[in-house]
């Protein structure tokens, strides 16, 4: 997280703590549709659920999210972009995978073109199992997301920096080229 | 004109489909690779102008790929399937883009997704796949399962060390 | 004076301070109010303070060019500068003669800076966000400028001070020349880019324009600008319309005036941004040519009728507040 | 100005979905666009072939997630061609009540995002709100909000749950009310006004060569509707117009067609067709079984041959053409989405000429289904 600015006045764990206050209370997500899940995003952004009463809200850019929703299968091309996405964010921030398909394949289990387990190539803070997960599911996982960063337990962009090399070297595994 | 007597002056025997639930009139005709293109104008200069789909279909044990081109007419109300066979070694064939633009589309998928080689369509290429290492997907011998264990099972999970699940 | 130096520069501080708060309080309202039109429960309304204190506390990796890194101060330093030039509920920080004009100048400086960094940034989604953002400038100080023209001609100064302190004497400029406050209005929503003139910003085109590459700190920076932007705006209308707030005579009545007045001003450009919220929950927004036309069309017409109408009260009919 | 590219998608949110296109623009103005497919390919015909003709019904209603119903509807209806299976007269009408319903959901859902690509995101949150309230009846109906699996070859799963026409018809009542809503706020506005006409246009004469169909097709003034042209289901007994440019009823007839208001217009006008649908479904709703007697699920043998069956979906004419080798599995499977012109050719070529402004606005006017592009 980012260094204390009055390390003299606030005590280091202080200041964890009030990152972490705001970074719950405000978690801005990425407008990315990856898969079929994006679906049930509709619902939960609007009247019936309305997950801007947690104060997330949907950003068009991923500089300025924290939050990146991976909505369903993520097919080989797909990972590219989700992986690029990811980078672009800015510390700290939080991945949720959706559905069955980023666990295990899911019922894509056999194709050849969706890579099964998430979490080889991306650090995943929380699962959402079901095809489709229902949106209360959804807000269900929002708030268990933000009682695990509160209790610090999400910590998927610490874990990106610190195993970076297997994360690349995972993902480079797949793609051919990084470039483009 | 009706597509049975456009049948008829191009020559082609055709057969009915069956049909449930819709109740429009299916015609399958085959037609040799070199006259098809003159079947297709002939076909949509008499109302059959609405080109719905181009499929291709693996015939691994005949070695041949069948190419079906599908024509619906709102004027007659009636569906034509014109189908093609090429060899399944070096398929080959001609773009037929300059008669419906929409076939470019068709023909960049099943160049990619069969391995259908079309003289004069510019476009082929890497389409929806990306950074693809095996033969094209779709053909009956391509195994799917292997492929999946080959390329995404084998990628280890993240060491952290401790923490094993 | 030393004291006195010392008594302005705190309120100053406060001021400016106070400033921010009320935009970052106004931007939460307005969600919230939105959230309502919208069959929603919405936020809380403190929850722009949450936004802002995370996005002050990520860390920022986002290396471009030090113009880059410099905008979003320069912006945010613009409209500190603005606010310190306007009265606030009577209150002037820094004021000289003449100063609508310099107002005029100093209008552009925040989003000129803004500009500038997301042209550094290099992404073509910025670019084309800065170069509506600078048209849509353009078109509507067309109204702007008749609008205050009409105002310098009917209260026959170009000072703010004076003319606060004429409307206070005399009558409000809305009720003076209610056609000229009908055309700033329609301006000001441009000026604020809310719908229908939200184009530069417009996330299903461009993804949001300029504030693309901008993340961490630096959008921490921007949402302090543009909570200055709101109160800038917003109180701009009510000093050249409204009177500035001023109720009381501070000269008659002291601190309590300017408290008093403090509170109106506040509540007059809370109405006054209440328009716009509800006017941009219900209208799709414009393509920035048709914004172009539709401001060079009926609010100049509107302006130069209002110009017409300050021009023949205070030329012919001889009325002089 | 020097002629700069711009990427939108796959993560923007003026894009329908996880879909990329690839922007040419001089000024202000698209000089090309390219389509970028793939983001979601699953290679579902390739999984199909590897299913048995019965497990293929879970796997369909994935390929156009908006409207998952039209997929398990057309593959029931081709493999009762290949079977030559009659389906008894309630599950038919079980069937269409089924689709008309998904058919509303899913223009919804188009409306609320053709309105928030041009900034009124009001319209979004109300439409997408009132969706709900049909999930809500899928839910009852079959158990899923989304991926119904509830229309089978030979039937459909399950008999209606009691009391479930009475509900229908409050939704209907309900929903019929809020239009007017969306009337006076969309399709009564202003800036729309000067927004959607004459933009996005599709060539009139080109249109049905390009494979142009559905509400996009009779936005250009042809009344070609398969429900009409090619009946399934229970469609033939039922009484509804087409609305098609310029018949818009109450509503001003701007611009010259084929354009983006057209065609939400059509959109617009449909759901109050599809209501009057569902009214007379209610009403003529007959008894009787609801399915045939199914063989044993594991070894149905489908005799070998070609069936094609095709749908009117809410963006178009929706297709699967099945092959069958006389085995367990389906030989081939080829699915004729809609969206596979409409996104990628027809969009290539209308988008030349077009302000960048206006783009996002075609594609959602367009109602292009990613997942369906690339299966």
């Amino acid at each position: 997280m980012n260094e204390n600015p009055l390390p003299s006045i606030i005590p280091d764990k202080e200041w964890k703590k009030i990152q972490r206050m705001l970074s719950k209370r405000s978690l801005w997500m990425i407008h990315f549709c990856t898969g079929c899940g994006a679906m049930e995003m509709p619902p939960v952004m609007t009247s019936r659920y309305d997950m801007e009463r947690f104060g997330i809200i949907p950003m068009a850019t991923p500089r300025q999210a924290d939050l990146l929703l991976v909505t369903g299968y993520v097919a080989t091309k797909t990972l590219k972009r989700i992986v690029r996405v990811y980078e672009q964010m800015q510390d700290p921030k939080y991945v949720i995978a959706f559905g069955s398909c980023p666990i295990n394949g899911g019922i894509y289990w056999d194709s050849y073109n969706i890579i099964k387990r998430l979490d080889k190539y991306i650090p995943v803070d929380m699962y959402i199992a079901g095809c489709m997960p229902r949106p209360e599911a959804i807000m269900d996982a929002f708030l268990k997301l933000m009682k695990d960063i509160d209790e610090g337990k999400a910590n998927g962009w610490m874990r990106y920096r610190k195993y970076y090399d297997q994360y690349r070297r995972n993902q480079m595994r797949i793609f051919k080229r990084w470039d483009e | 004109m009706k597509a049975e007597q456009i049948f008829k002056e191009l020559g082609l025997e055709f057969e009915k489909l069956k049909v449930k639930g819709n109740t429009l009139p299916r015609y399958k005709a085959e037609v040799k690779p070199e006259k098809l293109e003159e079947a297709i104008i002939k076909f949509k200069s008499n109302g059959f102008n609405h080109f719905v789909a181009l499929s291709c279909i693996d015939w691994i044990k005949d070695e041949k790929f069948e190419l079906v081109y599908h024509l619906f007419s709102y004027k007659e109300k009636e569906d034509v399937f014109l189908s093609i066979f090429l060899p399944r070694k070096e398929p080959k064939y001609k773009t037929l883009r300059h008669l419906f633009p929409q076939i470019e589309t068709y023909e960049r998928e099943i160049h990619e997704m069969f391995g259908v080689e079309f003289e004069g369509n510019d476009r082929l290429g890497e389409f929806i796949l990306e950074d693809w290492d095996d033969m094209p997907p779709m053909r009956k011998d391509f195994d799917t399962v292997a492929y999946a264990k080959k390329k995404y099972e084998s990628v280890p999970l993240i060491d952290e060390g401790g923490e094993k699940e | 004076m030393v004291t006195d130096w010392l008594i302005h520069a705190g309120l100053v501080a406060l001021y400016l301070f106070l400033a921010m708060v009320i935009g970052l309080l106004f931007m939460g309202i307005a969600r919230k109010i939105t959230a309502r039109i919208q069959n929603r429960v919405g936020p809380p309304i403190y929850q722009n303070f949450l936004d802002l204190g995370k996005l002050l506390a990520k860390k920022t990796n986002i290396k471009h060019n030090w113009i880059f890194d410099f905008a979003p101060l320069f912006g945010l330093g613009g409209v500190l500068l603005i606010l310190a030039y306007l009265p606030m509920g009577g209150y002037i920080m820094l004021s000289g003669q003449g100063d609508l004009i310099l107002l005029l100048y100093i209008l552009a400086i925040p989003a000129l800076g803004f500009a500038l960094g997301s042209g550094a940034s290099g992404n073509p989604n910025a670019g084309v966000g800065v170069m509506r953002a600078l048209t849509l400038m353009l078109s509507y100080e067309m109204p702007f400028l008749i609008v205050i023209l009409s105002l310098m001609i009917f209260y026959n100064t170009a000072s703010l001070s004076v003319l606060l302190q004429k409307q206070m004497n005399y009558l409000w400029g809305i009720a003076a020349l209610p056609i000229s406050a009908l055309a700033a209005d329609i301006a000001l929503q441009g000026m604020m880019a809310e719908k229908p003139f939200d184009i530069p910003i417009a996330p299903h085109e461009i993804a949001s324009g300029p504030l693309v590459e901008f993340g961490g700190k630096y959008l921490g920076l921007l949402m302090l600008y543009s909570a200055g932007s709101i109160v800038v705006e917003t109180s701009l209308f009510v000093d050249l319309f409204l009177g500035g707030g001023i109720v009381l005579n501070p000269t008659v009545y002291g601190t309590l005036a300017y408290f008093v007045n403090y509170l109106v001003w506040l509540a007059l450009i809370f109405v006054v941004w209440m328009i716009a919220i509800f006017v941009n929950a219900v209208f799709p927004r414009f393509r920035i040519e048709q914004a172009f036309k539709f401001y060079w069309k009926w609010p100049t017409v509107i302006a130069i009728a209002g110009l017409v109408q300050a021009y023949v009260m205070s030329v012919f009919l001889g009325v002089v507040p | 100005m020097k002629e700069f590219e711009l990427f939108i998608g796959p993560q923007h949110p003026g894009i329908t979905g996880n879909f990329m296109y690839h922007l040419w623009v001089d000024g202000d103005t698209i000089v090309k666009a390219e389509a970028h497919p793939g983001y979601l390919h699953r290679g579902f015909e390739k999984l199909m072939e590897r299913r048995t003709w019965q497990m293929n019904v879970a796997l369909i209603p994935r390929i156009c997630v908006p409207e998952p119903d039209v997929n398990e509807a057309v593959y029931a209806m081709a493999v009762e061609s290949l079977m030559d299976w009659d389906i008894p007269e309630r599950a038919k009408y079980i069937r269409t009540m089924v689709l008309e319903m998904a058919r509303i959901s899913s223009h919804l859902l188009t409306m609320g995002g053709y309105a928030g690509s041009i900034g009124l995101y009001t319209v979004g949150q109300w439409a997408v709100g009132d969706r709900d309230y049909l999930l809500d009846l899928f839910e009852q109906l079959t158990g899923a909000r989304v991926y119904h699996i509830f229309i089978f070859p030979g039937g459909v799963r399950w008999d209606l749950p009691d009391g479930f026409l009475r509900k229908l018809e409050k939704v209907l009542n309900y929903l019929e009310s809020r239009l007017e809503f969306y009337d006076k706020l969309l399709f009564a506005n202003e800036v729309f006004f000067r927004r959607a006409p004459d933009v996005g246009v599709i060539p009139e004469d080109k249109a049905i060569e390009w494979g142009v169909t559905g509400p996009n097709l009779r936005a250009c003034g042809y009344n070609y509707d398969i429900r009409k042209l090619d009946p399934y289901a229970a469609y033939p007994d039922l009484d509804f117009e087409i609305p098609h440019y310029p018949k818009f009823g109450d509503f001003e007839v701007l611009g010259h067609g084929c354009d983006c208001y057209s065609r939400m217009l059509v959109r617009r006008l449909e759901i109050e067709q599809s209501i009057k649908i569902l009214r007379q479904v209610i009403k003529k709703m007959p008894e009787g079984p609801h399915t045939l007697k199914l063989p044993n699920p594991l070894a149905w043998k489908v005799p070998a041959g070609y069936a094609y069956a095709r749908v009117e979906s809410s963006k178009g004419e929706y297709g699967y053409f099945v092959i069958s080798d006389g085995g367990k599995m389906p030989y081939r499977v080829h699915v004729r989405g809609p969206s596979y012109t409409h996104g990628i050719n027809v969009t290539e070529t209308i988008a030349k000429g077009l302000n960048i402004a206006d783009f996002s606005q075609t594609i959602f006017s367009l109602d292009v289904c990613a997942p369906d592009i690339e299966r």
